[in-house]
């Protein structure tokens, strides 16, 4: 009977683990990260899956191996002469303290490990006073207001023109104060755009082959009605956007997504796609998904992000989009 | 191996009466609860509340802190009678017992009438929750105006100002009606500008020919703006609105936090009152001096609360 | 522990403790019968003398807050005092009137906790209120 | 100055309740912990119902479900949106509020604590009767709240402002402008949850006093068995949290009723709609929310861990491994779970630093719970296991605890919890610990204590199939949940289309909603042996069928009014099983007065 359990038991378990093994290869895992912290947020994803896989290993084999071994049926003949299935007391529970330490300790060391390994990410994405330093401090980031409604996100650039400047003396004090003022003083000339986060970065050649640079991108997100989520699921992106306060988001793109696609006498900006030739790529289709339930639309509360491929781009982009009408510069729906 | 035998059953628990050492674990609860009321309060008072925009003073809401002192005054009284209602059982005096919960009574109930004028104050001057005008700007700045033109036709119907006010009334209704007043001048001329040192202490003045006075957004105005003599500075008694910054908010912490507290308060009568019947009916004596002495801890948390909402409320 | 030997279909608390000549006692220091009138005398003249510090204490954060009216000393001097003695109120109330200082012995392991959590719970509070992003 | 006396000897005798007296207004422990039994058992249906309709949802998105064609008519006869999510966010709460926690608190706090301390009934038995009937407006708005105008709340049972509290403005109704479902239902949810919060309150207040005041002579604090430590903690957590929870609760209700705005900030617009002036914090609700929910999260636990490590030693025969370390675990998990709440709140705009504060604490609370994990297994460690089903299922909750456990560490993780937060990875998280771990725990509470209860054995055949298809098809639901939240699968959406990282997961989807409707048809197994065992099961034929060392197997079965015919002595720890010379049986109950070497008492 006990036989049967412990098998039981561990059929259960090793099925769960065979899933965590399979998923990956069924294309169920994270998807690729595409932001420079993504990869330290992956890698502490990792870190703790390895140490948390380890310690499910370990205690439910000590689990089955116990149920196996002391279920009834398989007890040990009684070796103080007691009658039924009694035995004496196993050595190991006089001395318990030391294994008690042992078992309070281990664990204790290897938390406090995984604790202050998270401090170094977190603080680069989450704390005010790191952002300059994490983005560049010589860097002129995208700046978008990102404010949420239900059940659409709007963005508001600066133009083009604006936007130049800015990139000209990126560490011209007053081009400084200009970004940090950013979300309380729209200006005339502002981009409007829905749904759609334009970013861009710069191929630049490296020491061995070709790399491409993202441009540090600044979000101040805020909201008009309820709670939303700005969740950039490849960009190891997520933050809420609070009813009355203003947040900034920022992050670094690593890869591009979008190409510029000139037929006749229009140009369209189509995310999805290695280069303008290729089929498109649904692992690079950057969605904006809203992670707080902010209503019954919030399932279909999607935006895409677009990575430009050059500076050029993304600028004609805005001139375009700056020109054109209310939110109809999407392209690719 | 221990040997575990040959122990005396030996009596288990605190030397605390259940009923008493239930209230205090209920009080621990209702710790908890006033502590959220509290620690919500200061937040409010100290989040969003700017130098420029501040958390109202208890000029701005129409509260007196003399009020709020004499109630004070009041609940240490019912405290100290709660407790020598205990002691006077404890010495075997229970007809002295009986008159101090009775002087307890009433002194609660004064608590009470006290509290429901102050609560008649806010409600007459429509200092209550979601019905304060903040922002000036439109569309609440023209619902305000309208809301002070109505108030002022009442006025010119009814009266009810004296007669400088009134004259005042008249000028600002014919130029409201004129068209010629944003809502801010409007809400200059009500509130006035002569006051305000007086009623915003250590806020940043700035001086101007002949008078000073706080720099609030509402009021800002430029440094050589005349000084305006508003209706209610004529006249407090005048049933006009005016613009409070945070006023909602104000009145919704004020409103919860006393109200709980007053409810508290009534339970503890509840109680009181009940003790009273007994003895009318020659049922109280010492068998009853728990009874006295957990409604007492009672009495005395709620006197506690009183203790930390009168500063928090009328004075800081 | 007398409790589940009474009948409690009367299961009013009041009324389950016993020996109601010494256990109501609890508050005072020896509980037993000799040196009652000493006790009970010593226990109303502390009553009388808290209750007049009360008052006092009430005054005085009146006074304080009134002098900032008058400009003569600073608003966050007068919030400091205000609060210090509301807290040396309650303390007065809570150790005397509320036999603290006979019971805190039973119940101190209820009270500490409450007071941390208290102070914990608001403290944690401040930065999203105060110092948060506007 | 003690209020201790020597027990008199004689039970008081009692005139025996009329019907009504005895099984509706009783005042005895043992009826209202039934009672609460029963409404769980009920609820529990309820909730459940609810959760096969979101997994339905889930699966087949796009298709249209038989029956609930009808009523969506309108919308091509697929479930609307809204309706989805009242669907989740009544099933969270009636899981948490109506179901978890009355069975833990609720029915085995009752049943357990006066026996198991030796105590005639509670310190409080009408204050006990009015914890139980102050359920009744909370069950009553609760399903009210369904065919309230606008339907049932949808706003999650975390109820975050400003979806959920956001009304017009003072005096013209309760209609809101952010969702259909938050105007009338989610002011009787508010009402619903003050009462269970009132009720919770008087039982915690009644607990605490019972357990430190009426324990039978001898049973000091270190032999209470651990369901009572960890009945006791629970109480503790439940009276400090609760009133915060209150006061959000109150604050939420006033801003939808009167116009106050606690939780509403300025420049609020919907669509053309714009609110009135606000100078809220949206953040504030979910600090007090939080402050009360997440020592909610160990108050759903404890209990069970409770009963569990009492079931475990049992039936392995063995001392429980560790005693003192599992009280001061216990209570570790408590202390430090009133520093924690700030993790359901990194992402929600909250101050980042203290984000770290909160993480390391947070990391730190899975210590003792792996010390709980290892002294569980060190309990089976050379026991004699005696696999009855109560047995099976206090196993099933070590295995299955360990993973909620783990997967815990993932979100705690401040930057890792950037990518999982709100996706399925908690879902499966807080399935893993309050299905798998908690309910578990209740399904072996409930076979363990039946025979002593009603004085019938359940089946323990069919409580075997029960639990050995719970144990699949639970594993089947819940487990693939972290691989969709690994994947980013968002929570609390009806539709998986419509992203281009989601639309994969749609088979797997489908198989776990498979799975839980299976589930689902396994729980009526335990529903028929429940009911059929009460009236046909097999008769106990003596006190202790399970040869348990605690004090309620030496009460009569079932146990009269009063508990006790001889009150009772404790002269021992309550986990004294193994070798002991001179004696034919494997245990020492904690009254027996026995001369000789004992088995090692647990834990020094």
């Amino acid at each position: 009977m006990g036989k049967t359990w412990a098998v039981f038991f561990a059929v259960n378990m090793i099925a769960m683990a065979a899933l965590c093994f399979a998923a990956p290869a069924m294309g169920m895992w994270m998807p690729e990260g595409v932001s420079t912290h993504a990869h330290d947020v992956d890698f502490l994803f990792d870190v703790i899956l390895w140490i948390t896989a380890f310690f499910f290993f370990l205690t439910e084999a000590i689990l089955v191996v116990f149920l196996w071994k002391y279920g009834c049926g398989c007890k040990e003949a009684p070796a103080t002469g007691v009658p039924g299935f009694l035995k004496p007391i196993a050595p190991l529970i006089d001395t318990p303290h030391k294994v008690e330490m042992a078992w309070t300790i281990v664990p204790a060391a290897i938390l406090l490990y995984i604790a202050f390994a998270q401090i170094g990410t977190w603080a680069n994405v989450k704390y005010q006073s790191r952002r300059q330093q994490f983005l560049g401090e010589d860097k002129t980031p995208v700046t978008i207001e990102v404010s949420a409604r239900q059940f659409e996100w709007r963005m508001r650039y600066p133009s083009a023109e604006r936007f130049r400047e800015w990139l000209k003396n990126p560490n011209d004090s007053e081009v400084k104060k200009d970004i940090d003022a950013f979300p309380r003083n729209p200006h005339a000339d502002d981009v409007h755009v829905v749904n759609e986060l334009h970013v861009f970065g710069e191929p630049v050649k490296g020491p061995d082959m070709d790399e491409w640079k993202g441009n540090p991108v600044l979000v101040y997100l805020s909201t008009r009605d309820v709670l939303h989520s700005f969740n950039l699921p490849q960009f190891r992106v997520k933050q809420d956007a609070v009813p009355g306060k203003t947040i900034p988001v920022w992050f670094v793109p690593t890869k591009p997504n979008t190409v510029k696609i000139e037929s006749g006498s229009s140009t369209m900006w189509l995310d999805g796609r290695r280069d303008a030739k290729g089929e498109p790529d649904r692992m690079l289709i950057w969605d904006i998904a809203c992670a707080e339930l902010c209503g019954w639309g919030h399932w279909r509360m999607i935006g895409r992000v677009y990575v430009h491929r050059t500076q050029d781009d993304f600028l004609e982009w805005l001139e375009q989009a700056g020109k054109s009408e209310h939110g109809r510069t999407a392209m690719t729906r | 191996m221990i040997h575990a035998n040959d122990e005396p059953a030996v009596p288990m628990g605190l030397p605390l009466p259940n009923g008493k050492l239930a209230m205090w674990l209920f009080l621990v609860t209702e710790i908890m609860f006033f502590t959220a009321l509290i620690g919500s309060y200061l937040i409010y008072r100290n989040g969003q509340p700017t130098a420029s925009q501040p958390w109202p003073t208890p000029h701005d809401v129409h509260l007196a802190e003399w009020i709020g002192a004499v109630n004070t005054f009041v609940l240490i009284c019912s405290s100290l009678t709660v407790v020598l209602a205990l002691w006077s059982l404890h010495v075997g005096n229970s007809k002295r017992a009986v008159q101090y919960i009775g002087v307890t009574l009433a002194l609660g109930c004064v608590f009470l009438v006290i509290k429901a004028y102050e609560y008649q104050q806010k409600f007459a001057h429509g200092i209550l929750p979601g019905r304060v005008f903040e922002k000036l700007d439109s569309p609440h700045g023209y619902k305000y105006m309208r809301h002070v033109q109505e108030q002022l036709e009442h006025i010119e119907k009814h009266g009810g100002v004296n007669d400088k006010a009134k004259k005042a009334c008249a000028e600002l209704l014919a130029d409201i009606r004129a068209g010629k007043l944003q809502p801010k001048d409007v809400n200059e001329r009500v509130r006035g500008t002569k006051s305000i040192k007086e009623t915003n202490p250590g806020k940043e003045f700035i001086t101007t020919k002949d008078s000073t006075y706080v720099d609030l957004p509402e009021r800002s105005r430029p440094k050589d703006a005349p000084m305006v003599e508003g209706i209610l500075e004529m006249d407090t008694h005048a049933h006009l609105s005016y613009s409070i910054p945070f006023g909602n908010m104000w009145a919704s912490c004020y409103f919860a936090m006393t109200g709980f507290h007053a409810l508290h308060v009534f339970g503890g009568l509840v109680v009181f009152a009940i003790m009273l019947v007994m003895a009318w009916r020659g049922r109280f004596g010492p068998q009853n001096a728990q009874m006295v002495e957990v409604t007492g801890l009672y009495w005395h948390f709620v006197d506690i609360v009183w203790i930390f909402l009168f500063p928090l409320l009328y004075l800081v | 522990m007398s409790e589940q030997h009474h009948d409690h279909s009367h299961g009013d608390h009041s009324h389950s403790h016993g020996d109601h000549s010494h256990g109501e006692h609890s508050h005072s220091h020896g509980g037993d019968a000799h040196g009652h009138a000493d006790d009970a005398a010593a226990h109303f003249r502390s009553y009388i003398a808290i209750f007049i510090a009360l008052c006092v204490f009430t005054a005085i954060s009146f006074v304080f807050n009134e002098l900032v009216r008058g400009g003569i000393i600073s608003p966050m001097t007068s919030a400091t005092v205000i609060m210090i003695v509301a807290i040396i109120k309650a303390g007065c109330v809570a150790y005397i009137f509320m036999h603290l200082k006979a019971d805190w012995g039973k119940v101190y392991c209820i009270m500490i906790p409450v007071v941390i959590m208290c102070v914990m719970m608001i403290i944690v509070f401040l930065p999203d209120g105060v110092l948060g992003w506007r | 100055m003690s209020v201790g006396h020597p027990p008199t000897t004689a039970a008081p005798a009692h005139h025996e309740p009329s019907f009504l007296g005895k099984y509706i207004f009783s005042t005895d422990h043992k009826i209202i912990g039934m009672q609460f039994l029963f409404t769980s058992i009920i609820f529990l249906g309820l909730g459940g119902i609810l959760a096969l309709l979101v997994r339905i949802q889930l699966a087949w998105p796009h298709a249209e479900i038989p029956i609930l064609r009808e009523w969506f008519v309108d919308n091509g006869g697929r479930m609307t949106e809204s309706f989805y999510n009242m669907l989740f966010s009544m099933h969270a709460t009636v899981m948490i509020f109506f179901v978890i926690i009355p069975f833990l608190t609720g029915a085995f706090g009752n049943f357990t604590i006066p026996l198991m301390i030796g105590a005639p009934d509670m310190a409080f038995p009408k204050l006990n009767m009015m914890s139980y009937w102050f359920m009744w407006p909370a069950f009553v708005l609760i399903l009210a709240s369904f065919y309230a105008e606008g339907g049932a709340p949808a706003a999650g049972w975390t109820s975050y402002p400003t979806l959920s509290s956001i009304t017009m403005p003072a005096g013209e109704g309760l209609h809101s402008p952010a969702a259909p479902n938050s105007g009338h239902g989610q002011i009787f949810w508010l009402l619903s949850l003050t009462c269970v919060g009132i009720s919770s309150m008087m039982g915690s207040v009644n607990y605490i006093t019972t357990i430190i005041n009426m324990r039978a002579p001898g049973m000091t604090l270190y032999r209470m068995p651990m369901t009572i430590w960890a009945m006791f903690i629970t109480a503790i957590l439940q009276a400090f949290a609760l009133p915060v929870l209150t006061v959000a609760l109150i604050y939420q209700s006033l801003d939808k009723s009167i116009g106050t705005t606690f939780f509403l900030p300025d420049g609020l617009t919907f669509g053309n709609w714009s609110a009135g002036p606000g100078g809220g914090q949206t953040l504030l609700w979910q600090h007090l929310f939080w402050f009360y929910s997440h020592p909610a999260v160990y108050i759903m636990i404890l209990p069970a861990m409770g009963m569990v490590s009492d079931i475990i030693s049992t039936f392995a025969r063995r001392p429980l491994f560790g005693y003192r370390a599992m009280i001061y675990s216990i209570a570790g998990i408590a202390g430090l779970g009133f520093i924690v709440w700030g993790h359901h709140m990194f992402q929600s705009g909250m101050d980042p630093r203290l984000g770290t504060g909160f993480m390391i604490a947070t990391i730190m609370i899975a210590l003792p719970s792996a010390v709980k994990v290892f002294n569980w297994l060190g309990t089976v460690y050379r026991g004699d296991i005696q696999f009855t089903t109560a047995m099976l299922f206090a196993l099933s909750f070590v295995a299955l605890f360990i993973i909620g456990g783990l997967s815990g560490i993932f979100m705690a993780a401040t930057p890792v919890d950037i990518y999982i937060h709100d996706t399925y990875f908690i879902v499966g998280h807080i399935h893993y610990v309050l299905f798998t771990s908690s309910l578990m725990g209740i399904f072996g509470a409930i076979y363990y204590w039946f025979p002593k209860m009603f004085g019938r054995f359940m089946n323990e055949f069919w409580g075997k199939v029960h639990f050995a298809l719970t144990f699949v098809f639970a594993n089947g639901v819940f487990f693939p949940m972290h691989i969709l939240g690994t994947a980013g699968m968002r929570r609390r959406i009806p539709d998986l289309t419509a992203t281009a990282f989601e639309s994969p997961l749609l088979t797997l989807n489908q198989v776990m909603t498979i799975s839980a409707i299976l589930l689902g048809l396994t729980q009526l197994i335990f529903l028929a042996n429940f009911l059929l065992s009460l009236f046909l099961g097999k008769q106990t034929t003596e006190r202790n069928p399970w040869h348990s060392n605690t004090l309620e197997w030496s009460a009569p079965t079932p146990p009269p009014h009063g508990n006790f015919d001889v009150p009772p002595v404790v002269y021992r720890g309550p986990y004294e099983y193994g070798a002991v010379p001179n004696r034919t049986e494997d245990y020492l109950p904690q009254t027996l007065k026995f001369d000789g070497p004992v088995p090692a008492a647990s834990g020094h």
